[in-house]
């Protein structure tokens, strides 16, 4: 493992402060309990608060600010963040309308999140994301996970807490983003994480992990490697199956990098991902295409589709000022 | 169970996950994210720090606090459910002692329920509850029935054990592991796998001591 | 080599759609002759017109837009692009006073860009970029490398741009940002050309390219890996060592990540940059952290600094709205 | 000099630079960015690609189309100074006729100069030009002494390997490698080695065919 660090314990704290520096006009540091919150708290509005394990950069920290969150608590890399990083973030941001938490759904952010909730002084409603369709849900799981998806709810619930809408508004929008997006991931390589200091997974030059997590947790299924146009039919095809998109929707479509895959190939997704999508019938309306909820050094992407509306379009489309997602403003 | 002992099981507990680390940590490299034994340790590492200011406070405090440091320490799904055992056994000590044999299983069982309900799990879903929920149970049937001390621990290791080894064939479905449908047969879960090496510390410390009776 | 990829002969032309589709409300693609240019003819402005070879991105095809190019020229990857590009280019975004070239100092980039100009029927000038201090400059050589800091030229240049300024002015502060700017990169691991298969150099677990090209160049020196502190020493001395600042100088830092460096790592980095900087006297009053000029598939990062003016962190501050730089806007 | 025989050059110079791809690419991979070999063959191809539609034309107007078309596809440092070559060979079999050997060294000289020029380079800088600039030397001093014609392209090919294997030992003072020092000694320049390769093809071609003269 070749990492630019220094001792593996002070990574977080060291990338933590890094980023809090560069950011210091958007974002404040808190160490001990460990969260990141706006520069500037918000009046009398829903206050977001996210978190989970760090290593998935810009999120949660980098989509802080106006337009999105107001909190976000990092934990170690791919380990959730602790309860009392939840209580201290919404002390420092609620603002008299209550806390609406934004959790992916995996076990450690659901208990650690719902802890932190049975503790929490205010008013309080949580969003669980659950977009990923690489896993078929069924009645023996805890459901889906959360990935790329986070993005948009954070977008769009964010945009919309600006405008004053009190919690449980703020909730059903946020179910809703869930429930009308799908995301499916595929890795050509593992990440590593520092303190493992070696590949969370083994794979060769002729193999891919179809449907894999972020967090290097296996897929569907190992599979040959094959051109990205095939690739690409097999992600939409999992999320089309999902979303049973009626022709003619509006969608957003994500390009999301995990992180060592360059921007060029990640446009050749996009393009391979557009053409089928539309073919098929639907309308491009937004597009995004980046490393925006990453997995350490895993080369690799997912795909996104969420089904647009009026409201949704309204909200994606308004005003965001975070270190990792700026418009408008 | 008085304090000295909890205090020298946080330090068998932190010698014997190091002494298993590979193990732990490949068997969530498999079928999870890769930091279980980290977690774990961190979380240990964070209790054998304690230990100073522990020392003179009654078991149930010190069990207490424990669980909460471990709340704030080690996150993951394993966070909150191994404090929820400290604060529910914390819990029971106080409220029904801790002395005996079968007050100390009520406390354990308490603890078994408490990760049962915050983590929505039961036997058979390929977690930590299947070395936990046996042992509890094993624990509460001998010490009802007033089995000599150290058979007693030995039965509960090899309970932990036997648990530990069930999940292999298991299809996981709580827990990171439960998106993965099939591939995890034939993987031990790595909760399951530092449970039992835990309580397989507790009981051999329990049955290196001298003047047994007295130390638990 | 696994790779997001169909044919390695229609890579380049599949992700250029793809961004162009992804960002059609700002750019326009052009292909036979490849270009890309903005959606909207600017009027009556100096044209910026940048471009080298691919697997740089978002450089420099995702800073077209207001504010910065008006058109780029994508060269096959690593590869320069050819003089046609450039007039093609030139005619589809001339709009009456002129045409600057903004280029890397590379021989291949320099001669096609030379060759164009000898052939463009519009008045035009050229701002070479040359702030790579990995090397030492010596009369033997062409000069010194373009690297990151031609994100901070196209930026500054391009909004000055914007107000009307002559020719001639935005040559001259090109140039002065060039001269006001250094960098210094570093590679643990390397880039892999599509075309070619393979990766450009074989490096091992133990070892760094101290000093290393945008195009997987050999550096200064093949070094053992060390903490990111003693990385970061290294790179901040050599750049010290060009820009001899004044303590008190206020600066622009930029951490740049060459495609494959987790954000966390690069935000490490800069935590480790600034602190030194600072301690040294310079007080950093802007800073970006990020992918802005990758090699492909390369881990590692480069450290930017420019010393900032009045005048530079105006037009530095100035809005801009391009697919991978946005802000104010 | 006449079409049939540019365009078999053409095809000459194809083969062989496909059969020492490796060598080529790993010479750029070693001290450049990796990619000469990929620009040359993209040339290359090109060039075959005209064929059909350059067969009729002079030699001057196939060397002036070739050299477009290498300027706009080749791109990278080699394109504009190999586009260089043919435009201003080009111009000199215009100007000063294609037929005798002497007009020919003129012309091949005049496309060197162009590249000295374009590149603002000359020899000792490690570069095409060390195979280049040698050869135009000696084939302009044979062609003037009137040496017999198979000798002449024995003393080219042996100066072009001699220019190939003297960039060996240098330091380079242009090109991406001019930024390495002397990490690029003990390396042969890729330019270097793709001129030696295709003035070799060239060279041999010409020594093959039977009625030399009339076909050059
Ligand atoms: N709902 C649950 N109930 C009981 N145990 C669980 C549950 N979810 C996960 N676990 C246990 O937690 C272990 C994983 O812990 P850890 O790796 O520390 O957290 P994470 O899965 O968040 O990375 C699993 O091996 C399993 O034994
Ligand atoms: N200024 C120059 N004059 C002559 N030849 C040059 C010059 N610069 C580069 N070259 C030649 O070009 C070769 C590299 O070509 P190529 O790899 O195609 O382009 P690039 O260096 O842009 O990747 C070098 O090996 C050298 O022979
Ligand atoms: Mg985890
Ligand atoms: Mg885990
Ligand atoms: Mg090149
Ligand atoms: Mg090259």
């Amino acid at each position: 493992m070749k990492k630019f660090i220094n001792h593996v314990d002070d990574f977080l704290a060291e990338s933590l402060s890094g980023f809090a520096a560069a950011h210091q006009d958007l974002v404040t540091l808190h160490f001990d309990p460990n969260f990141v919150c706006r520069a500037q708290k918000s009046v009398q509005k829903v206050a977001l608060i996210s978190g989970g394990g760090s290593g998935h950069e810009p999120l949660h920290t980098g989509y802080i600010g106006h337009g999105m969150l107001d909190a976000a608590c990092p934990g170690h890399v791919f380990t959730s963040p602790t309860p009392d990083q939840m209580l201290a973030a919404a002390e420092a941001v609620e603002s008299g309308k209550g806390i609406l938490f934004i959790v992916k759904n995996y076990a450690g952010d659901v208990m650690n999140f719902e802890m932190a909730a049975e503790m929490l002084p205010y008013e309080h409603a949580t969003v669980l994301i659950s977009d990923d369709v690489a896993v078929v849900n069924s009645t023996y799981t805890t459901g889906r996970r959360g990935v790329a998806g986070t993005l948009i709810v954070e977008k769009v619930v964010g945009s919309f807490a600006e405008t004053g809408a009190d919690l449980a508004t703020c909730k059903v929008l946020g179910d809703k983003v869930n429930s009308r997006t799908a995301s499916m991931g595929v890795a050509l390589t593992s990440c590593t994480v520092p303190a493992a200091g070696r590949p969370t997974f083994d794979i060769n030059e002729t193999e891919l992990e179809m449907g894999v997590g972020i967090h290097g947790e296996p897929g569907r299924r190992r599979e040959a490697m094959r051109s990205v146009d095939e690739i690409v039919a097999d992600l939409v095809a999992a999320i089309w199956h999902d979303l049973q998109p009626v022709a003619g929707s509006k969608i957003l479509l994500l390009i999301n990098g995990f992180g060592a895959t360059p921007l060029m190939e990640l446009y050749v997704i996009y393009n391979a991902a557009a053409k089928l999508l539309q073919q098929h019938g639907l309308i491009i309306s937004r597009s995004l295409v980046g490393n925006y909820i990453t997995a350490l050094d895993m080369a690799g992407a997912s795909i996104t589709v969420c089904l647009l509306d009026d409201e949704i379009l309204q909200y994606w489309d308004a005003p965001v000022h975070t270190p990792a997602l700026r418009w408008g403003k | 169970m008085n304090t000295e002992f909890i205090l020298k099981a946080a330090q068998a507990v932190n010698a014997a996950i190091l002494t298993h680390e590979a193990e732990i940590e490949s068997l969530d490299r498999e079928i999870g994210d890769g930091d279980h034994f980290i977690n774990i340790k961190r979380g240990s590492a964070v209790v054998i720090g304690l230990q100073d200011e522990l020392a003179g406070l009654t078991p149930d405090v010190v069990l207490q606090r424990i669980g909460m440091k471990l709340l704030s320490t080690i996150g993951g799904a394993s966070g909150p459910l191994i404090a929820s055992f400290f604060i529910a056994m914390a819990k029971s000590v106080k409220e029904h002692g801790g002395e005996t044999l079968t007050e100390i299983a009520v406390a354990f069982t308490a603890g078994v329920d408490a990760i049962k309900s915050r983590g929505k799990a039961d036997i058979g879903e390929k977690t930590m509850l299947d070395v936990l929920i046996p042992v509890a149970g094993k624990f509460t049937a001998l010490a009802g029935q007033g089995a000599d001390f150290a058979s007693l621990l030995q039965a509960l290791k090899q309970e932990a054990s036997l648990g530990m080894q069930s999940t292999k064939v298991m299809i996981a479905s709580k827990g990171r592991a439960a998106q993965l449908g099939e591939r995890v047969i034939g993987h031990i879960d790595p909760g399951a796998k530092s449970s039992q090496v835990m309580i397989t510390a507790v009981c051999d410390l329990a049955l290196s001591l001298k003047q047994v009776r007295s130390l638990i």
